[in-house]
């Protein structure tokens, strides 16, 4: 599967080797990982919840590569999303796109990321010293994924 | 048979991660779902009022006018904020 | 020092652990890694040789790098680039970036990638099968860097 | 003395990595010292007409009217091609 959800926490190197051991016709992989941050809205976060939707989460997550795969020339590109409890400085998403050039690998990377962020059913729980608290969308989220309409 | 799934804070005001209903003959899309469910009175009037709520029909992101049937799985959840 | 030129192989994990676990501020980082295709300009490459100009090296990427961290709001900013003998699928090029946001990391890791390739004294040589020849320029690449002059 | 290096295709071509020179009084600037070598002759002619060819003075890029000067670096090679 290109898209998976689970608790562990994943390894980039050995995704990035998997992306280029078996296909050398990849010249470029770009990539990215969220990280929880120990701030957000102007308090302290001790640690995050992170919850989903099972079944939808994985078809949401394909149907974004997919929709990927359909705009640029790239060969792989994978999504991996952890769940559960995670605490500041740990990685929560990773995303990779390979290609023969660095310009599809980077825009389609940053394409699944900004999708990701509005349509992939994910919802943080944060803990601050004033309790639990819902993660609030951002519309600057709203505007990133904006520009790839068309 | 509906069943019903909520989600993130939407789980939490309603005390409620899923349920199953029969569904009324009259009720054929999500608008109307959600008309029969704030009818139960209480904390499910929020559902119909909250800001932004988010619907899937079948696992795929819907609107309020998506039709409904029988055997359909339909979810109810905040602006998601995954990432 | 944020720029290194290596002949050894580099690990990315290793790389973005160390941009996460000392600033608890990192909510995104992009990375870009650059790969031996088996295949340039209508040849098989059976193996590549980098040339370097030492010291020049060095300070042309740590002036990249400072220019990316003027331009965006950006933590964290780290190039690897290796020089020697390489073969397809191994690792070239290391670029990435941490900051609290994905819009200001992809923007400047792409930056860094894109004056990197037009500014950075590097030199592929390729072998093929009709022998050994010195990698053109590529046109694109002088595109790609237009599009960030202001 | 002016330090000079070649790099890439120029430094097979000349068949010279680095070297060292008195630089005249009367040069002063890199096209000067690009008309000073080709007066030399043979494949050193080339490198004043190499297509692209790519300057850098004290490993900064540079144009071909950059001022040079005695204890500077200069360095001649093709467009770059890493990363």
């Amino acid at each position: 599967m290109a898209a998976r959800v689970q608790e562990a926490d994943f390894d980039v190197s050995t995704e990035l080797a998997l992306m280029r051991q078996g296909d050398a016709r990849v010249g470029a992989i770009a990539s990215f990982v969220g990280v929880v941050r120990d701030m957000n809205d102007g308090a302290g976060v001790s640690e995050m919840t992170l919850e989903h939707y099972p079944g939808m989460t994985e078809k949401s997550l394909e149907a974004i590569i997919a929709e990927a795969k359909a705009r640029w020339t790239i060969f792989d590109a994978r999504v991996i999303h952890r769940v559960g409890r995670l605490l500041p400085t740990e990685q929560i998403v990773f995303v990779a796109v390979s290609s023969a050039h660095r310009g599809e690998a980077f825009a389609a990377c940053e394409f699944i990321m900004d999708y990701l962020k509005t349509s992939a059913p994910f919802w943080k729980r944060e803990l601050t010293p004033e309790g639990a608290r819902w993660v609030d969308a951002r519309e600057t989220d709203e505007n990133a994924v904006e520009r790839w309409r068309r | 048979m509906l069943k019903i799934l909520y989600f993130a804070s939407l789980r939490e005001t309603l005390g409620c991660a899923s349920e199953s209903i029969d569904l009324p003959p009259a009720v054929n899309n999500v608008a109307g779902l959600l008309d029969l469910l704030a009818a139960r009175g209480e904390h499910w009037l929020k559902l119909a009022t909250v800001k932004n709520l988010r619907c899937a029909v079948n696992q795929e992101l819907a609107s309020l006018d998506a039709p409904i049937k029988g055997g359909d799985e339909v979810a109810f959840f905040p602006p998601v904020t995954g990432g």
